[in-house]
C-alpha cells in the first residue's frame, strides 16, 4: 500500500483547523512547560541525585503529545506508556501532581504509588492509565474505546505507544481487534527510531509500522512528528475519519529521543551525526522559527515566557519536596476497592 | 415448582450471567466462542441470541486482546466478563491479568477500578492431556489486587459468579471441567454467595479437611467412609481463595486438632502450602498431628486416562492419608 | 500487494518436479491411508466410545499435509498442532505408533503421555514437535529454523498452523523473528474457513491471511489446499526460493475441514450449501478423478489400495488395543533428562 | 594474583557466560538489548563484540518469541540463553516457559529435551515501582520439568550459571537486581556450583534461617545481631529453589527445632509457604515453635522509595521475628 504522508498547512488554512495566534502560542508554551520540567527531571536525577529509579524523558518529542492532544476534545480519553510526562502536562494535568508523583510523595497523580512510569495516570483529567510494560498499552485502549462505542458516547480514546511496541504481540493482537470491532480509537505510534539501543529497522521486518498498522485494515499515516502543526492537523484529520466511520486511525509520528532511553542512559549507541541531524531538527526551535516568521512572537517575549515556565517549574518541585509521603499502614486500602 | 431446582453446573453458570445481564445493561461478555458456539462447554449458550452481538462479543484467538481489552471495558464504566477456555491459556495473558488489571488500582493511588470477571475452567480429569489440563490457582496468592473463586457446585457456581460480576475488583473465576455437567440444587429465589465465606459442607470432630473445587466432593465421600470406621471429618469449602476465610478453617481446627487440604493443583507450592502454613502460624499450638496436604504430583498431566485418573487426588487418597493419623 | 496464487500444472511438466504414475500413486495412497485412519478414530470416539478426550481429525484437508511433505525431503523438521494425525502419517510414522499414542499406550509415539493433540512429535522422523496451544508452535519452528541456519545445515523447517493462529501474539512474534533472522522456514497455514465456530473472517481485519503474512517482508503466496498438486508445486517453489535466499516463506493453503472441529463437535454453526459446495471438493475425489483421467489407475485397483489401507488401519487398531499402558511409577522418570 | 578475584554479581554472570560460549559453540545468546547495548543492566556487556552477532542477539521486544524460539534452538541441537529482562516480563511468556519448554520432554514420552537458560532478574528495592518489581519464584513450584536457581552472591551467579548452562532441561534463572553491583570473591580457576545442593553460609545451633537470593545477605546481618544476644542461627542458601535440597535443611531443623523462612516473594503462597508446609510433613516432631515466613505483604510494589524499604524483608525484620520465639 502507498503510504499517507501529512504535510504541513499554510497559515492561510489556519483558520480552517481552529488555529489562530492565542491558540499557536499556548501550543508552544504546552512545549515549552514539556521541555523546561523535563530538563529538571533530568537534573533531579543526574545532578542534584534527589530523583531515583527508572524515569524516561519526552526531550524531543513534546511536538507530538501537544500536537495530537491540543487538537482533541478535552474529554478524549488516554491511555499511555512509562515516557509519559510529556502527555501528562499536555492533557492538562497539573504539574506540581505530575512532580510529586516522580517524588513518590502523596499529594501526587498517583499517591506516589505509581511513580514517573505511571505518574500521568489521572482519571480527573480523561488520563486513564499508563503502563510501563511495552506494547500493553494497547488492548487496554481498545477495550476503552469499545466502551465508549458501546455506550453511543460521542469521544475517542488516543493511545500513545512507542517504535518498539510494535513488535509485541499485544501490538498484534490489539490492532486486530481494534479493526474488527471498528473502536473510535486513536493509535499513535511516536516513532523515535529507538527502542533502547535497538534502531527501528533492527527490530521491525515491515517497511514501515505504518504499512504494518495499514495491513489490518485500518488506515494508516505518517507525520513529522518533529512539526507540531504537522502532528495537529494529521490529528484533526483522524479525528474525522474516526467520527465519520467509527472506526480506528494509525498514526505514525517520526521523531527522535533528545537524550537516552532512560535518564541514566547516555545513549553511546548512536551515531554522533545521526543525533547532530536531529537536533536541528529539535521541535521547539522549528515551532519558535515559525512563531517568530509569523510575527506571532518575538524573542523577547519568548524570553519572558520562558522564565514564567522555569519558575512555574520550580514552584513544582518545592511543592514535591514539602509534600509528605503517604504512611506504610494507608498502602493495603488502595489494594481492593 | 418448589424453592429449588436441578441445574447442572454448567447450567447454573450460564443462568448467573442471563441474570445479571438482564439486572445491569453495563455486563458484557466475550472471548473466543462465547457467541456463535455458545462457549467450547455450551456456558454462554443461547446469550447471544437473547442479549445480541453489542453484548456477546465472539473474539479470535487473542488471550492477550481478550483480558487486556476487558480491563478497558471496565475502566470505561462496563462489566466484562471475559472467558479464557483453558486455564492453561491463562499463561499467555497474565501480563494483563496479574501486571495490569491486579495493580491497576494500586497504582493509581486507588483511583482506578477494575471491574471485571475472568472466567476460566481446568479440565483435570478429562483426558486433555499436559497442556489442557493445568491447574495453578496458588499463583494468585502473589498477585494482590485480584480476587479467586472456585465454585465447588451449581449452587456456588452461580451465587459466585452473581457475586463477582457485582464486585468492584478483577476476579479470577476458576470452573472446574468435570463438574459442568454434575447437577445439583439450587434455589429458586435470587441469590449471592458472599466471597471469602467458607461453608463448612459437614460438621465433624475428629479432623478437618479443607477442600476447594472438585475435590470438595471428593472429601465428602472420603467423610462418609471414614465414618464407617469411627473418624468424623469436618469438611469446609472455602469457595474462595481470594479472600480466604481462614476464621472458618482455625475455628475449626481449633475443634479436631487435625488438617487435611486437597485440592487438584500440584501438591508442591499448591494452595495447600498457604493453608498449611497459616494454620501453623496461627494455630500451632492446637495442631496433634503433621498437616496433610493432597494434591497432583510433580508431574505434568499424562494423556493415559488410567495414569490420569491415578494422578488426581480422590477420596481413596484422602481416606488413606487421614487413616494415617489414627 | 498482490498476491500470488500457485496453479496447479500439466501432465506434461511432471518430470520437471519429479513426478510421475509411481510416485503420484504413493502421494494418493497416503491421502488415502490419512482418510481411512481418521474415519476409523471417529469411529473409535463416536461408535464405539472406546477413545476419549478431545481429537481434531484431518478429514478434508489431506492434499495439504501430503502435499507439502512429499515435496519436501524426508529430513526436513516439522512443527505442527493438535490437528496432527495427517500431519504425522505424511511424514512417515508408523501408523500403529500413531494410534497406540491416540490410545495412550506405551507403545505409541509418545509412550502415551501426549495424546492425540501431540501424537506426531517423533523426532525419529524429523517430527520434532506438536503444541497444543495455537499459535506457540511458531517461535518454536523459528527457533528451530534458526538452529539449521545457524549450523550451516541444508535442511529447512515446516511449521503448520491454522487460520485461528494468524490472530494470535505469537504469529506476530514469530513472523517478524523469521523474516528479521531469515531463517529456512516454511510456514504453512492450513485456512479450514474456521477456527472452531469462529469464520476466518469474523476474526481477521486483513484482506486475507497471505496478505498478512506479506506485511512482514515474507513471501507469501495462495494455494487450492484442496488440490494436491498446487500444494505439490507451491511446496517445491517456496523450497527454492527458502534455499536459495535462507529466508522463510508462506503458504496459505485453503481448504475445508469435513467434519468438526473436535471430533464432538456437530459443527452446525457451518451453512449446509457451504459445507455441500466444499464437500464436492473432496481432495481425495479430486485426485483420483485425476489418476483416474491420467490412466494411473482404475477403479478396480483404488478399490483394492483402499482395502489394503482399511486393513492396515484395522491392524494399527489392533496394535493398540494390545499394547500396554506405562506404569504409573515410570511417569516421574520422563519429567527431566 | 592469588586463587579468587573480587567480582561484582554482573561481573561474575559475564564471566559464567563467557567461559561457557568459549567452551562450547553451541551457547547463543538471545534477548533484548543483550548486545549493542550490552544488556540492560550490562551482564552481557562486551559479549556481541567477542562472539559476534550470530551468537549473541538482539531481538525485538518480543518475549513470547524470545523464549519459543529458544526452544526451537534448543531442540535443533543449540544451548540458548535467553534474557527477559524484568521478571515481570516473564507473564508475557508463560505459555512458552511453562506450557511449552517445561512440559515438552515428559509429553514427548522423554523424547525431546529443551536444554536452554532463562536468564532474568527481579527488581525490588531499586524504585522501580509495581510493574516492574515482580518476584514470584513459587509459582514455578507447579511447573514440573522446569530447574530454579536464585543466586545470592557473585560466587554462585558464576558456578551456577555455568552449571545450568550444561543442564539438559530448562532453566529459570532468576538474578537480583540489586545484586548486580555488589562485589564479592571468585575462584580463579573453573568451577560448577550445582543446582539442588544448599549451603549453610553460617553455623549455629538454635534457629535454622532458610532464605534466598538477596535475603541471605539479610539473614547473616541478622545473625550477627542475634548472636549479641546469644541466639545463633544456621543459615542455609538453598540457591536453587527446584530441585530443592530437602535433606539440608532437614537435617538443620532436626539440631535447632526451630525454623524461618526469609524471601522478597510475596509471603502469601510464596516459597515459604512450601518450606514450612514441606518441614510440618517431615519434621513435625522437631519442630519446638511455630513455623515463621518472612515475605512481602500482600500489596503490589509500592513506588516510594521509603514505603518500598518498608516493604521489603529486611535484617530489623527478620531479628524482631526470631526474637519473638525467645
Ligand atoms: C514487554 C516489555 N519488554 C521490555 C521492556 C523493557 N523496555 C522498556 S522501554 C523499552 C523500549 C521501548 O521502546 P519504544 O517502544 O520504541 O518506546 P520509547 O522508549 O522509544 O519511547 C524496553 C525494551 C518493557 N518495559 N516491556
Ligand atoms: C491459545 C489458544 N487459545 C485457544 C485454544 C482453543 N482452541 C483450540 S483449537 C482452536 C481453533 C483453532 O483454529 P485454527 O487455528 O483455524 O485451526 P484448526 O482447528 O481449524 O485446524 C481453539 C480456539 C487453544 N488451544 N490455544
Ligand atoms: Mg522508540
Ligand atoms: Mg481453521
Amino acid at each position: 500500500m502507498e503510504l499517507k504522508m501529512i504535510k504541513n498547512i499554510e497559515p492561510r488554512e489556519f483558520e480552517k483547523y481552529e488555529l489562530n495566534r492565542d491558540r499557536l502560542l499556548r501550543l508552544y508554551r504546552k512545549m515549552l512547560e514539556i521541555r523546561r520540567f523535563e530538563e529538571k527531571v533530568e537534573e533531579l536525577f543526574l545532578v542534584k541525585g534527589i530523583l531515583s529509579g527508572p524515569s524516561h524523558l519526552y526531550l524531543g518529542q513534546e511536538a507530538i503529545a501537544v500536537g495530537v492532544l491540543s487538537a482533541l476534545k478535552d474529554e478524549a480519553l488516554m491511555v499511555t506508556t512509562y515516557r509519559c510526562h510529556g502527555h501528562a502536562l499536555a492533557k492538562g494535568i497539573d504539574m506540581n501532581l505530575l512532580m510529586a508523583e516522580l517524588f513518590g510523595k502523596s499529594t501526587g497523580t498517583c499517591k506516589g504509588l505509581g511513580g514517573s512510569m505511571h505518574a500521568s495516570i489521572y482519571p480527573e483529567k480523561g488520563s486513564i492509565y499508563a503502563t510501563a510494560i511495552v506494547g500493553s498499552g494497547i488492548p487496554i485502549a481498545v477495550g476503552l474505546a469499545y466502551s465508549l462505542k458501546h455506550q453511543g458516547k460521542d469521544n475517542l480514546v488516543v493511545c500513545f505507544f512507542g517504535d518498539g511496541a510494535v513488535n509485541t504481540g499485544a501490538f498484534h493482537e490489539g490492532l486486530n481487534l481494534a479493526a474488527l470491532w471498528k473502536v473510535p480509537l486513536l493509535l499513535v505510534c511516536e516513532n523515535n527510531l529507538y527502542a533502547m539501543g535497538t534502531k527501528v529497522e533492527r527490530a521491525l521486518s515491515s517497511k514501515s509500522i505504518a504499512d504494518r498498522a495499514a495491513s489490518y485494515n485500518i488506515e494508516s499515516f505518517v507525520v513529522d512528528g518533529n512539526d507540531i502543526l504537522s502532528v495537529y492537523i494529521a490529528t484533526k484529520k483522524a479525528e474525522k475519519l474516526i467520527k465519520e466511520g467509527i472506526t480506528p486511525v494509525f498514526l505514525e509520528c517520526r521523531t527522535y529521543r533528545m537524550k537516552g532511553h532512560g535518564v541514566y542512559d547516555k545513549a553511546e549507541y548512536r551515531p554522533k551525526g545521526e543525533v547532530e541531524e536531529w537536533l536541528k531538527r529539535d521541535p521547539l526551535i522549528l515551532f519558535e522559527e515559525k512563531l517568530i516568521s509569523l510575527n506571532y512572537i518575538n524573542k523577547d517575549e519568548l524570553k519572558r515566557m520562558d522564565e514564567e515556565v522555569k519558575r512555574e517549574v520550580e514552584g513544582s518541585v518545592i511543592f514535591a519536596m514539602n509534600s509528605p509521603i503517604l504512611d506504610f499502614e494507608e498502602l493495603k486500602n488502595h489494594v481492593y476497592g | 415448582m418448589g424453592d429449588v431446582m436441578e441445574l447442572t453446573y454448567a447450567e447454573a453458570l450460564r443462568e448467573a450471567l442471563r441474570e445479571e445481564m438482564i439486572r445491569d445493561e453495563r455486563v458484557i461478555i466475550l472471548g473466543e466462542e462465547v457467541g456463535v458456539f455458545g462457549g467450547a462447554y455450551k456456558v454462554t449458550r443461547g446469550l447471544l441470541e437473547e442479549f445480541g452481538s453489542k453484548r456477546v462479543i465472539d473474539t479470535p484467538i487473542s488471550e492477550i486482546a481478550i483480558v487486556g481489552s476487558a480491563i478497558g471495558m471496565a475502566l470505561g464504566g462496563l462489566k466484562p466478563v471475559a472467558e479464557i477456555m483453558y486455564m492453561d491459556f491463562l499463561t499467555i495473558c497474565l501480563d494483563q491479568l496479574i501486571t495490569q488489571a491486579s495493580k491497576a488500582r494500586f497504582m493509581s493511588g486507588g483511583k482506578l477500578k477494575v471491574p471485571m470477571v475472568v472466567r476460566t475452567q481446568y479440565s483435570l480429569g478429562r483426558i486433555h492431556g499436559s497442556q489442557h489440563s493445568q491447574f495453578f490457582p496458588s499463583w494468585f496468592l502473589q498477585a494482590p489486587g485480584l480476587y479467586l473463586a472456585l465454585p465447588s457446585n451449581p449452587k456456588d457456581a452461580k451465587g459466585l459468579l452473581k457475586a463477582s460480576i457485582r464486585e468492584n475488583n478483577p476476579i479470577l473465576f476458576v470452573e472446574c471441567g468435570v463438574l459442568y455437567r454434575s447437577k445439583g440444587e439450587v434455589p429458586n429465589e435470587e441469590y449471592l454467595t458472599p466471597l471469602g465465606k467458607a461453608e463448612i459442607r459437614r460438621k465433624g470432630e475428629d479432623i478437618t479437611i479443607v477442600a476447594f473445587s472438585r475435590c470438595v466432593n471428593e472429601a465428602l465421600k472420603a467423610s462418609e467412609e471414614l465414618s464407617k470406621e469411627g473418624i468424623e471429618a469436618e469438611v469446609i469449602d472455602p469457595k474462595t481463595l481470594i479472600p480466604l476465610d481462614k476464621e472458618t478453617i482455625l475455628s475449626s481446627i481449633k475443634k479436631t486438632g487435625r488438617l487435611l487440604i486437597v485440592s487438584d493443583d500440584i501438591k508442591l507450592g499448591g494452595i495447600g502450602a498457604e493453608i498449611s502454613s497459616m494454620v501453623v502460624e496461627e494455630a500451632f499450638d492446637y495442631l496433634d498431628a503433621p498437616i496433610i496436604r493432597i494434591g497432583a504430583p510433580f508431574i505434568p498431566v499424562p494423556f493415559s486416562q488410567k495414569l490420569e485418573q491415578e494422578y488426581m487426588p480422590n477420596a481413596d487418597k484422602i481416606v488413606r492419608e487421614v487413616k494415617r493419623l489414627w
